[in-house]
């Protein structure tokens, strides 16, 4: 065992993810299962000169999050089911005023208070609609404690690069599970910092409608003295009522993500080159989808695990290409049936879509999986 | 051309104000112009955190670092920006409603941890921006859109909130006694530790019409009538004391202010 | 290769902080590990449960529905627990706890609380004392790795105690074992 | 050092305050803005600069 | 004009169709475009008897309606995006304790604080997926001032009949438009109220498995000691950690309402028998479709309109039925584009579906409706 | 078979509670038993409403009609409830991280209505729930899971807070006196307005252990300690006062109430 | 038949009530009429528009792109809503405005803020006045539907001298109609 | 009418709360419980059943 492998929990690896990142901020307020990620930020963050501040509740969190951004820091919130749904008015925020940040969402059981301690992927569409009016996100979803470290890295890469605010979604799966994590060297991945000014002060337009879509971001205190709302704006920064401006507004936020998908869609496929029934799941699901499709390559069942990183955007393209050759399709999610709704949207009607699903707190088993696909497919399949 | 302290600390191209004509809170927005302009704070550490409302407008107009954010929220924003950058002179300029209708809770603690930010609050005893409904200190027995009866409500003390609360200055100005607001307003931007400036403001548009107290001139001179400087209170009889309003410095005192606490948290850790 | 142990007992005796430590040992031992545990109230004062799966390649699904090894320091937990382990597993718990099954053929009684008080002088060893038992029943594991897993895990000033208490847990074993055979 | 009224008519609102509370009186509403009826009796008190809510007269230094 | 023919804005007529409905119980905090509704509320309700409250923020008005509806009221709160974004983890709250009441939410352009006078239809898609958590939802969207009264009647009474929070999804267009209404007379429109228990009170179960999935509900203070909890529980209230029991509650909460879904989805057709061009579109928008299609078949172009007036959930099979011989589908709404998702994934690929959209605080006219379908489809349609 | 007060007011058949060895939550939630029963209240007309906490798990106990409900807003349910039947006796129990944290904003603001609901807050000084983070009660210094170097946060007066916000009965007692607690329950009880009483809890699990008091017994000896009766204070020396914590009746006015003043308004309309 | 009007002026002339009224009395007079106006900051210093559509059939599309009338009390008004009006549409303006403008053959100017001041000692019923004014131009409206809506609508007490300061309308137009014919 | 101290075994947890405060210091604890060592000496003062956080010991009339 090398110095840089620990035991971890997905929560911690979160946390050291986001300091390898460069975060320096954290503020939340403790919710079950997402404690942990400010436990060990409070622990860790002062002996680096990091800033950890426990709020009086998540609207807080998430607002003294933002402002830190905008004083220059790269800064993070963590939360659970209810405290997201506070989050969302501030989400939205950001998102008009181009803040980068980071929020972790560790899902568990609900609606509401539910089950505080069981897992669940239900949050997934709330990721992408819970604020109001149409804005755009990134959302990312790691089903190992390595890949937590990892996607937090790209976390904290994407809110800055496009400053954006980006949701990592976690599950309680993987937020509370300890296992083997190799951190990687200072340097080993990249890290992204926010595009600075260099323009003369005077000059500055916080939110001009630039080619790579994404204007540089001067922080308080540096002498650039812009405005920020969450009105609509124009490029100064400063509210219009401006249809035109408006317009021109909402289409850049949109743009650059749209524009740049290739950097921001994140996915694996696992034994799909051959597989004509595949698996589509996303998180800590992914892992009863490999033990199952193990189990079923030894019975010469062809299944394949398409398994979905960057969940917003919903990466539609990609899908197509995998999913093309394969009929069968199935979409295993620890929830109602969420993510299958996008996946029936992209392929369509020529699919057999089926979903498997649990809302009751339990985690999905790979004998669950093995057994609806021995169920719906292996008559036809097998030989 | 506008005057010396207007150009020097208000954005004069985003001039005239959307305020309605006798608003208050453009007489409020000046002071805080005098009061950093008198007290020479350099421009670039200074940033202005506001809500949602006419008041927190005034964010947009002032020539710093000016945020405008979510409704009730402008103390939790600027908690974030100060505990960030200490070294920034911090700002909160709030309505009654903004600040202790939805933003109560963020106000009472910004007072509790004691943190080194200014808090301006334009209190006109009413929603201004969503068109003149009762706020926490809109007075019992007052009219309002949503309070077409007579307001049941008993309104909040601001300032008595905030000494109760923890903060660790607190005063009480008004639009017409322009003198001392700006000394107040000075006195808390000196102030380390977390410090409270009530405005009396005046909204002749929504308070002023569903109250028929008539023009912007006629609530000033209430305010002129009612407003007694704290200190006198000892010497005011019984029956006064109910209709006035008291003006002054209610709490000055210094304990340990939250970023210089935090700073000793991380030296801790200096090698 | 691939052993999945459940961990339980009442909230407070350390079953946590033992899984931990044994899915630490085994990760230093070049083996992969998870390990997972019950959260919430319950966790407290009643049933905690702590488990962990330890493999030479890949594990994906986290939760243990079978245990291989069952490590009980309380009755209750016993009762709960029991009926998840099958025939081929192994049963572990303190000598003051009674067993009634007939089909489980491996079971464990060790004085494992009173070993950590005639160590300790108190009971809050027993983990560490449950934990020395454990290391004998899985193979691959390297008990010094274990031990610096636990030197780093424990308050600090403890270390040598925990180690003493482990130590008597191995002991425990093999006298057992040496009894038996 | 003198200070005399400035009137920035495009941006009064025609309030009347400072109107109301210039001590010497001489300051009036007309339909559009607000006028100096006697510049002369100025004594630069500035109280009607203080109270403007919308910047339009203040006190401007002339040597 | 009759006594009951009357010019109200579409709030007033929320209010008055909330009064008709049986409200009683009003609690709210201001945010334009929907104050109306508390003003007009706290005017009209003390003279019935009724309570009306403004309360200190968003949250605290959901929760005092929602304690309301415990207490046995008709209850209802409205706001608009920002308010609708920090009622989520209440409006989930409701769902799953089972509390009717209605939450108006008169949408305005967004994200955060927008145009807060500006017109849109982007909180959709909030209105099912906002709170954490999977949970039912209805919420209806009416386009003309009366259907607002009637839509709020019947808002009140699905609340009622399936115990359930019920959605108005208002927009500035209704919202704040004045025209003529027809005061439907007392008895005119069916009122539900809620069923109430007629067991022994030691032996109900507020929480019941019950045939038709709704358990009657007692109010606090009738002697029915029961307990309410956002935790997962069982048939008696009580919290459960039990997978099975948490299943069979979720699974009666969606079956109250897949059962009823003939009850429940409301919709219209203006020219669709002969239709080869269907505009799918609800609330305000309805508005320029109507006109659109009216020009549109003044030229022969053969265009028809499906208006959905129950959003959630969203009228599939109907869909389909009208859609069957139409190829061609425009989906009009003033959005990014979020009708048009559910409507892709109900018909599939084999449907040429485009979406006319608008995100900068402008209504879309009949002009632009006409000019796209002109330029898109009008080559192969017009002789 | 338990005692007669158990039988009586709590659920037998949901006991034992969840809540850990020594907590004193058990202590506070018999006190109110109790008060209600020596007040003979008609158990159908009381109703208790509480948030999310180790606290608030006290509601499900209680055999009247009980309301758990979201984290923090408990008192924004109970105003719902109060107005809409003024008839019951509506009793809210939250923790000190329910009520003055997230749920800072609805206690104030019920303060201010002066509604006519009893608050019961059993203030441990730490988030029990979710496993000891420090809660704004916390004394600095203190160390909690989120202030592993001491926490640097002043803490909230909570009896203060509430007088400042206009509460009109405010007391607090504590599980080791268990005697004036209820008293003090009892009178917020029969109090017409809204009355706040604090019962000084302690959670062994958390905040014993972190700040390593010991045991459950240790920190009962604390309170038998440091707690002195609010009449007391004039007579105590300086420092003293600073270790002290005050227990009694703070405040005990009488001001029109919000749900008595909401009839008057409906009275105008009664033909 | 359908009309287009937009009332236009500063705020707290009272321009939205004119056009409730006049919505309210075409309804009452059997028409369909919808009415809409500006929202927001801007409507209380600044500008304020009401626009009413009137006709006999369904209305659908409420707002107005290009209106048939158009009334402006305030120079700021006009010059901004102006260009909106097409060359067959009819402007009605206070006397005190400027209406630099060849193309729009009906330009009505009437001394409206003056009439006001006679009949009610301050420009407060400018807003009847011009009610008076516009429903001289919209046929099929009985002007007995709008004093109707009127004296429901406007405060206690002021219901007669508003009805006064509407038929000072009516009169205004109907004398510009003799004069000029 | 006397009082006598009972206790209801299956819900102590074992807190020793009770006995710290008797105030003749007859309550003990066990493995499982508390006990009472001398019942005789009970004063009926109560202050276990105040204090204990679970309902496990209480007074119970007896005539
Ligand atoms: C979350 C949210 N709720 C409500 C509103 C609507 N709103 C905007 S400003 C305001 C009140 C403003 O009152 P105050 O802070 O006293 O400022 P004033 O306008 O009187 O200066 C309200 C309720 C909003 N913008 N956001
Ligand atoms: C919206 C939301 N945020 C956070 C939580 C997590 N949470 C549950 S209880 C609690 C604090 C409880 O502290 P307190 O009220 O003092 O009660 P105690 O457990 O100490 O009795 C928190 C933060 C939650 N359930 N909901
Ligand atoms: S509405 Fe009131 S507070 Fe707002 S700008 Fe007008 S006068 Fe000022
Ligand atoms: S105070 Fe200012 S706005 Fe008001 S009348 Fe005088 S100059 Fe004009
Ligand atoms: S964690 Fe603390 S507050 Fe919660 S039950 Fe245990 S001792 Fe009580
Ligand atoms: S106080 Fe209660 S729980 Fe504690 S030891 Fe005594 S009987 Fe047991």
């Amino acid at each position: 065992m090398t110095e840089r492998t620990k035991l971890l929990q997905g929560n911690e690896a979160c946390v050291q993810g986001a300091i390898y990142a460069g975060m320096r901020f954290f503020a939340g307020y403790p919710i079950t299962p997402s404690t942990e990620i400010a436990e060990l930020s409070s622990l860790l963050l002062p002996k680096i000169k990091g800033k950890f501040i426990q709020m009086e509740d998540e609207i807080a969190s998430i607002a003294a999050t933002i402002g830190a951004s905008l004083a220059g820091y790269k800064s993070m919130t963590a939360t659970s089911g209810p405290g997201f749904s506070l989050k969302q008015e501030c989400i939205g925020y950001a998102s008009l005023i181009e803040s980068p940040c980071v929020i972790v969402n560790v899902q568990r059981c609900g609606p509401s208070t539910g089950l505080p301690t069981s897992p669940s992927q239900a949050d997934l569409m709330q990721a992408k609609w819970g604020t109001h009016g149409d804005h755009p996100i990134i959302a990312l979803s790691p089903s190992t404690v390595e890949e937590t470290f990892e996607l937090t890295v790209k976390a904290f890469n994407f809110a800055e690069k496009y400053r954006t605010p980006v949701i990592l979604l976690l599950d309680e799966v993987v937020g509370h599970l300890r296992e083997k994590i190799e951190i990687p060297k200072a340097g080993e991945l990249e890290i992204v910092n926010r595009k600075k000014p260099t323009c003369n002060k005077d000059e500055y337009k916080a939110y001009e409608y630039c080619e790579d879509f994404v204007p540089p971001m001067a922080s308080i205190g540096e002498g650039y003295r812009y405005n920020v709302t969450g009105l609509m704006h124009d490029e100064t920064g400063f509210p219009t009522n401006s249809t035109s401006e408006t317009g021109k507004l909402m289409n850049r936020l949109f743009e650059k993500i749209e524009a740049n998908l290739d950097d921001i869609l994140i996915y694996d496929e696992y034994k799909t080159h051959d597989a004509n029934i595949l698996l589509v799941s996303f998180g800590g699901m992914c892992r009863s989808c490999k033990d199952a499709i193990k189990k079923l390559r030894k019975e010469n069942v062809k299944v394949g695990l398409f398994s979905i990183k960057t969940v917003w955007p919903f990466p539609e393209e990609k899908l197509k290409e995998v999913a093309k050759n394969i009929d069968k399709i199935v979409v295993v999610e620890m929830n109602k049936g969420q993510m299958i709704q996008e996946v029936q949207r992209t392929l369509g009607k020529d699919k057999d879509i089926i979903g498997i699903n649990k809302i009751n707190g339990e985690v999905i088993t790979p004998i669950e999986i093995i057994d609806t696909i021995k169920e719906e497919y292996l008559r036809c399949l097998v030989k | 051309m506008p005057s010396e302290i207007v150009k020097k600390n208000l954005r004069t191209n985003r001039l005239p104000h959307i305020w309605c004509p006798g608003c208050g809170h453009g007489i409020l927005m000046r002071a805080i112009a005098v009061s950093i302009e008198e007290l020479n704070i350099d421009k670039d550490k200074v940033c202005i955190v506001s809500g949602i409302g006419c008041s927190s407008r005034a964010a947009g107009y002032m020539n710093f670092n000016t945020i405008h954010t979510t409704h009730g929220r402008a103390l939790a924003f600027a908690t974030g920006i100060k505990i960030a950058k200490p070294e920034l002179h911090v700002i909160v300029i709030s309505g009654d409603g903004d600040l202790t209708a939805i933003g109560g809770n963020h106000f009472i603690h910004a007072c509790r941890r004691n943190i080194d930010i200014t808090t301006i609050v334009f209190n006109n005893n009413i929603y201004g921006m969503t068109g003149g409904q009762y706020s926490p200190t809109t007075k019992t027995g007052d009219f309002a859109t949503t309070a077409p009866f007579g307001n049941i409500d008993k309104p909040f003390d601001i300032c008595e909130l905030a000494c109760g609360a923890g903060a660790t200055f607190v005063a009480r100005g008004s639009v017409y006694h322009v003198p001392n607001t700006i000394k107040y307003i000075k006195e808390g931007l000196k102030h380390k530790g977390f410090s409270v400036v009530e405005g009396l403001s005046i909204c002749p548009t929504y308070y002023g019409r569903k109250n028929k107290k008539g023009s912007a001139v006629a609530l000033m001179n209430e305010l002129r009538d009612k407003c007694v400087n704290i200190t006198k209170k000892e010497s005011v009889n019984e029956k006064e004391l109910e209709d006035n309003i008291y003006i002054g410095v209610f709490k000055d005192t210094i304990t340990p202010e939250y970023t210089d606490e935090y700073k000793k948290v991380l030296d801790k850790f200096d090698k | 290769m691939k052993v999945e142990v459940r961990l339980s007992g009442s909230g407070g005796q350390g079953l946590i902080l033992a899984g931990i430590i044994l899915a630490e040992g085994a990760i230093s031992s070049k083996l992969n590990a998870v390990q997972t545990q019950s959260y919430g109230p319950e966790a407290r004062g009643g049933a905690s449960k702590s488990e962990v799966i330890i493999s030479d390649s890949e594990i994906n699904f986290p939760k243990i529905l079978k245990p291989k090894i069952l490590l009980s320091l309380t009755q209750k937990s016993l009762n709960e627990y029991l009926k998840d382990v099958d025939k081929s597993g192994i049963i572990v718990v303190d000598s003051s706890i009674e067993v009634e099954c007939r089909e489980i053929a491996n079971i464990y009684k060790f004085p494992i609380i009173d070993s950590s008080k005639e160590v300790m002088g108190s009971s809050v060893a027993a983990n560490m004392v449950a934990l020395g038992v454990l290391s004998q029943l899985i193979d691959d594991i390297d008990t010094e790795n274990i031990k610096k897993s636990m030197i780093k895990r424990v308050p600090k000033g403890t270390e040598k105690l925990n180690i003493a208490a482990f130590e008597k847990g191995i002991e425990l074993f093999n006298m057992s074992i040496h009894a038996n055979h | 050092m003198k200070k005399t009224v400035v009137i920035e008519s495009a941006w009064c609102k025609k309030c009347g305050i400072c109107v109301e509370y210039c001590p010497v009186k001489i300051l009036e509403l007309n339909e559009d803005t607000v006028y100096i009826k006697d510049s002369e009796k100025c004594i630069s008190c500035g109280k009607c600069e203080q109270r403007c809510p919308d910047y339009a007269i203040y006190l401007q230094k002339t040597e």
